[in-house]
């Protein structure tokens, strides 16, 4: 069972989200690995609009679409694909910009659950018009060196990813 | 129009020269020419069995871009049929799969069973006085459904030839690797997952089909961080076993093509890490593979990518460990294409390998998510955009790698190939496209009209 | 184009089979023809008289796709014309509405009275040496202005009937119901609303002048939540007070008429709930209503929805506790839609009355808030993109409803219709819209050229 | 006259506009409406270009442009019909993402007056295209259960309404 | 160096922020001003893609691109303009919505060095479809009439600017 | 299509009447013709020099709509070809600018130096047997390139006349009072800047090339808050020293011209305050310039805007104390144009001036964050928009002010305006659209056709 985070805790997460979406932006990827406990799962899944699922008024379900499932080490792995500088979808860099927003922190013992909705902008070439959309769920635990991620669950709000996913969410 | 694209005398795919006009891409009224010429003629993938099994599952899909509701009827058969009603067109069905008795449209009322009969139209009597030919008016039915190894495909030309017809010689690979029909098939283990490319579904389908020349540059980077063996000479890369690209007639590829031992061993030391049930399972397969390959003595093992003309792309192994991934290439006007994309294992492989299939989807493949989408999206996406420009459309794209070498390639008697249909060629070769373009052509007529 | 769309002898509009072409929606070249062949021919609607009160007062609209400044000049008449300046076509008015003396262009500040003349030229001496001719370069104005009941329609057609040849069998409706003239006319009670359908225009014309066979269907949820009576069986639907459906000569609808005592004993409880003062109203009006409709005996009492081709829809009641909401339905290209909503009240009825209409719009009705306007909304877009598609375009629509029993409906002879104009129908028919498009045919002229 | 609410009554505000959108994004919406008070007005006006309203500078005003003026009763109709099964425009639901963003808390007596902007992006069927922008402000109460809105007044930054307005703000 | 603004600061930097995005939207322009100290400086740059500031994996700089670099009283005459009713661009004045997100406020000195995200969506005559993504650098100095904006850096996301600037940020 | 629009026997551009057509601004085939007779054709802007300094450097850019790459090559000079592999189109240069050794192609790794010479062929010998001819397969190079003063131009035709003959009497200004190529020519002291706007390219060219008349107007708001002298009157406007607008054959545009030393001495007073080195500066240069302009004895001394046909426009002052902003007109089709800005200053000018005119760069002038800019687009938004609907494109622009009074113009007697090429004309006039647009119906061939 979770109860509210109190307001310190809400305060830190905000803060640590909003560090964390700097270093995504900034190209700062190591760091951002490092926020990752070293057993982290990032894990995403992908919307579809089944009817099996649905009563009514009922959304539909992210099933068996999972795009992402990373370890800490394919996560690594990753970053490190971006600085071979052979990953030509990311030549030059994307410009990117997440918004992070509706951060709300639940404790669950000695764990802090944060959930958070986002809007990621993407520039790449001559395109600015790349959006995505979705909510996050997290598992924050409080270390001697600040809080870390140690499982984050996306879920995209599409059913049609608008492109390859080559940035962070 | 005032300028006459036309105007030149050459052709759209010129296979003496081994040039392929840059319009084939972005021109809006090839792209109709498309749609009515190939996507409403060809035999497109419809389903698999496992994703429709029990009477009433559907699922809506493309053809083209007319949206189609597949069922499983319950005469256990495959139906198909466009999403529209026949009153004033609503689409009748709103998702994307499910289970259902009837399909009733929320425009009027009008409703049709799985099979796609009218059944019910609100006030019959009263409104219509009993006048309407309920028979004449149900869902416009795919008229040609086939299928093959568990895959349902369809086609809206009604004197297309059959599907095994349709095939020709990528038959033999789809019921030997790519389906593995004497395995018991597959089952697909995930659900469809979407992303979109700003790219023409042709430069996809083409590189599924035969193009083994882009992964050393193009998916460098994982090459680099280790993650797949780098294909460095020449002499690396063209073993005697393989791989092979394989162009199959009428205009179909088959690639990543490995004959004999040496592919099954290497499976067998990916199996020795998933555990004795799964090296178990290996020995016995191949030695059941060796049998029904029996017409083709180089065994063929291994077959890592492919294209169905026009628009059915897979890539994977086919072999003991390996799943495949499909590749459906949604056309959505000349410079958009959906990929649709599900993962399928052998049904007999054994959890183990079922597990590990569904873990790797996300990483290296064709997912969004995966590395290899990501090197090949963007490049499509750049093809694209240069094939639509003034000066850039009066330069062919060049198509002529081995042009004239066809089937006499240097070393190619050292090849272990024997009894593989379709013309067999090396790793680094256009062949494929060029017989994928070459059918095209034939498809849409448009070299014949000018 | 290297397909012809129009291979087929197949008609747009076959009236004697009851086809429709599903290529009136999407085909950008026919929109083409219906921006020059109905929306810049046609009677359209430009403005109420409540809108622009005041000299000097304008509003903005568009006829077709072009933008148009609608003003009240200060000769009190209705002006309209172009909003682009004659110099290099800059837009002269930027607002939605409000009171203006002149219209000031921002490029190189020509600038227009009210009614449109062309009033000032900066440096008129020193630049254009006094040349410059200023009554040839007022702003182009709509050249045929004609009103009824306080609502000004426009035609860019010098030579096109008047407008009431033009309403035809409509006047009747509009006189009596839809404006209420009798009875002071009509006052708009709130601003303009706007959301857009990613649906051709007809679709929601044609639904607006006479489908009321959908409504049990599409409408099910505001049914089951008893938010209206939900008509079951067609006993209870069809009385013979109503309602009827009627197509009004030459291309318009007026439905959900009902006629005697039955509607308006229906009306006098809702006027019970409002209080005295409104059933004293209802009554009288009542009285009036009767001694105008002395040439129809059968009194029609209520009107319930209409189209006046191409593109001016209404809903509502016309009787005594009701408002009526118009649409105009401006085309955005072959597949978009705005739908621009007024509410109106009779000028005359109780302030309980106008407060009761003004409070319910956004809740059952047609604005995007509205029940409505939403389960339509989403069946048209849905109709659109059916008949956009290379398959389904070759299956025409069924209009087909009670084709050929017009005028000899089952049970006719029980109806109470006398005296009303048009072709009266039962509730379900679609001789409303067979009439809407046999009239698009004849002005778009397209089947008589093919 | 108001004041600015202290840390405390902003966080807590916060925290319940964050709650509110998880409810409306996961169709949790009969706890959606346990939020407002049972005299609750929900509110939403559009946006036009009227010259009269114009001093320079001023603002396009939303004037007789309403497009909800609900009690609990309607709005709770509105809910209800979503369970209908009916309500096609709604079928499959839409997905839908709400980003509160901009959260301003006010003391008003023993009210809260919440300011907040808004940008809801709704997905369906194949579109994933439509947003929605505008502000909102709360008449917030606080009760033994926690805040309730007894007000909600919304200006949809649109003059053309991108699609009718099957979620809610 | 910079050390996080703890939480009083925090919160009153997202309330000015929010306070100040108000002023904007609703055009009290004047008041937005005096939220900016005398010698305060009003900057934009706009981002590229330049070859030579690649390293792999580091971001597009925005190099001599400066599209703003205002002074308080440029800034004002920007502010007087939209009141001549001769600047026709934003008659009639554009509906804008400012969503700041990410707010990260951090001590410097006497001063507060505040990050923050933008999504800025602007309609105007018949167009809704431009929005301007960015971050935005202030530092903010605590005066007796409240908080005051010394400095402001921003970095549109965009390599195209979607149309001109008409608004502020 | 089912609508001609050109059944009407009126011209394009009509000059006998002074008319000139909407459809040249929106209509999608006019604009497939100005690509390719026009932006295929002409002589197009590529780099400044100083954008491309060392060898390797290279930009990246557009000609119409194509994606062009400008190097520096090893030899020095200036070298531009498409941005597209000749394999399968890939881009294959990603970025802005930067320095290169060469281009690889991120698809099968193809490269090119930076002259375009295709240098690298994966397995050459294993998958093409040596059979491909590297020579004829390099990028497509721009086959003109030709420079005055240190800007590059480039033309797609290889039998255009020379830069200097298609400059015509644009030269002259070009390296006088433009480039000032006596004084050392121009630095570029600030990135590209791009904005968008949803106009079409030619209501902007023609207006930087001789549209002095929407000034008081259009940026009236600027006059009002005082950053800028409000011209009041004609007499105030058209002194003997000018501003003078220059037409000049073939096709381009010169305005804002002021002679003799009045400019020179407000120039003056500007230098004065940025110090006594600036005001000595102002003085030699005057001097310089003075002994330059010999066949020109009126000494034109400032110059405030102009475009070079077809999409080359500038801005600024060509004096002492001024920069000079260029826009680069790209074509995004019919109804979009990006504007691409940049900022020079003379090489030789003094610190004080360069770092004022960086600093003036994003307030008043075309930066999308200046006022001039803002002023200027939304009306060229506003044009453009309307010259799209079905009723307005039957109206043309007039384009007529001054028609017949070329060449003796009221008052001329007084002008000092010896020695000015081309022709010299008031403040206020229509001549310089009128050849732009001469010019635009000669190269397209749309008139002559028709
Ligand atoms: S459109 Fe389906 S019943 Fe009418
Ligand atoms: S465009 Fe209106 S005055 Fe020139
Ligand atoms: S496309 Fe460039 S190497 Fe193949
Ligand atoms: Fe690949
Ligand atoms: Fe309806
Ligand atoms: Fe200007």
């Amino acid at each position: 069972m979770t109860e509210p985070a109190g307001a310190e805790v809400q305060r830190e997460v905000e803060r640590f989200f909003h560090e964390e979406a700097v270093l995504i932006d900034e190209r700062k990827l190591h760091l951002w690995l490092a926020l990752f406990t070293d057993d982290a799962v990032y894990r995403m899944e992908l919307r579809s609009k089944i009817l099996q699922a649905l009563l009514p008024n009922t959304l539909p379900t992210a099933g068996t679409q999972v795009l992402f499932e990373d370890d800490k080490r394919f996560l690594t792995l990753r970053v490190r694909r971006l600085e071979t500088g052979m990953a030509h979808a990311e030549k030059p860099p994307s410009i990117t910009r997440h918004l992070v927003t509706n951060i709300i922190a639940d404790l669950d013992g000695p764990a802090v659950i944060a959930r958070s909705n986002f809007h990621v902008y993407q520039a790449r070439l001559e395109a600015d018009d790349m959006h995505f959309f979705g909510k996050r769920e997290d598992r924050l635990l409080r270390t001697d060196a600040g809080w870390r991620i140690a499982r984050r669950s996306i879920v995209l709000d599409h059913i049609v990813v608008p492109r390859t996913l080559t940035t962070f969410f | 129009m005032l300028i006459d694209e036309r105007r030149s005398t050459d052709k759209l795919v010129d296979l003496e020269r081994g040039l392929l006009s840059r319009r084939v891409f972005t021109d809006p009224d090839i792209y109709k020419v498309e749609l009515e010429r190939i996507f409403a003629k060809c035999w497109l993938f419809l389903a698999h069995d496992s994703m429709i099994p029990k009477a009433g599952d559907f699922m809506t899909t493309f053809m083209g871009e007319d949206h189609v509701i597949v069922t499983r009827g319950r005469d256990g058969k495959v139906h198909a049929m466009l999403n529209t009603c026949r009153h004033r067109g609503n689409r009748v069905c709103l998702f994307d799969s499910g289970n259902a008795a009837a399909f009733t449209c929320t425009y009027h009322g009008w409703s049709y069973d799985t099979a796609g009969k009218l059944i019910g139209v609100p006030f019959l009597k009263e409104a219509y006085y009993d006048e309407l030919d309920k028979s004449e008016w149900g869902l416009v039915p795919v008229p040609r459904i086939e299928s093959i190894g568990g895959m349902t495909f369809g086609s809206w030309d009604p004197s297309a030839p059959s599907l095994t017809e349709y095939l020709g010689e990528l038959g033999w690979f789809m019921e030997r690797l790519v389906l593995g029909t004497w395995n018991g098939g597959l089952e697909f283990v995930t659900g469809r997952h979407v992303y979109t490319a700003r790219a023409n579904w042709k430069i996809i389908a083409e590189n599924f089909a035969g193009d083994h020349y882009h992964t050393s540059v193009t998916h460098a980077s994982a090459y680099k961080l280790g993650l797949a063996p780098h294909p460095a000479g020449y002499e690396d890369v063209q073993d005697p076993n393989g791989p092979f690209e394989v162009a199959l007639r009428p205009g179909h590829g088959a690639g990543g093509v490995y004959t004999g031992r040496p592919p099954f061993e290497r499976d067998l030391a990916v199996a020795e890490r998933l555990g004795p049930e799964v090296v178990a399972y290996a020995k016995e397969r191949y030695a059941r593979l060796t049998e029904v390959m029996r017409d083709a003595p180089c065994v063929p093992y291994r077959q890592g990518h492919g294209n169905m003309f026009p628009n059915l792309s897979w890539s994977g192994q086919a072999n003991a460990t390996g799943g495949r991934s499909f590749y459906l290439l949604q056309p959505k006007g000349p410079l958009h294409t959906e990929i649709w994309i599900w993962f399928a294992v052998e049904r007999n492989a054994p959890q183990a390998v079922k597990d590990l299939v569904r873990g790797q989807s996300g990483q290296m493949g064709q997912l969004p998510s995966g590395f290899f989408a990501q090197d090949d999206a963007e490049n499509f996406e750049r093809v694209t955009e240069s094939a639509r420009t003034t000066v850039a459309k009066r330069y062919p794209f060049n198509i002529s790698m081995q042009l004239g070498h066809e089937g006499q390639w240097p070393g190619q008697e050292k090849w272990e190939v024997a009894g593989i249909p379709g013309l067999v060629g090396p790793r680094y070769g256009e062949h494929s496209q060029r017989l994928f373009y070459s059918f095209w052509a034939k498809q849409t007529g448009l070299d014949t009209e000018a």
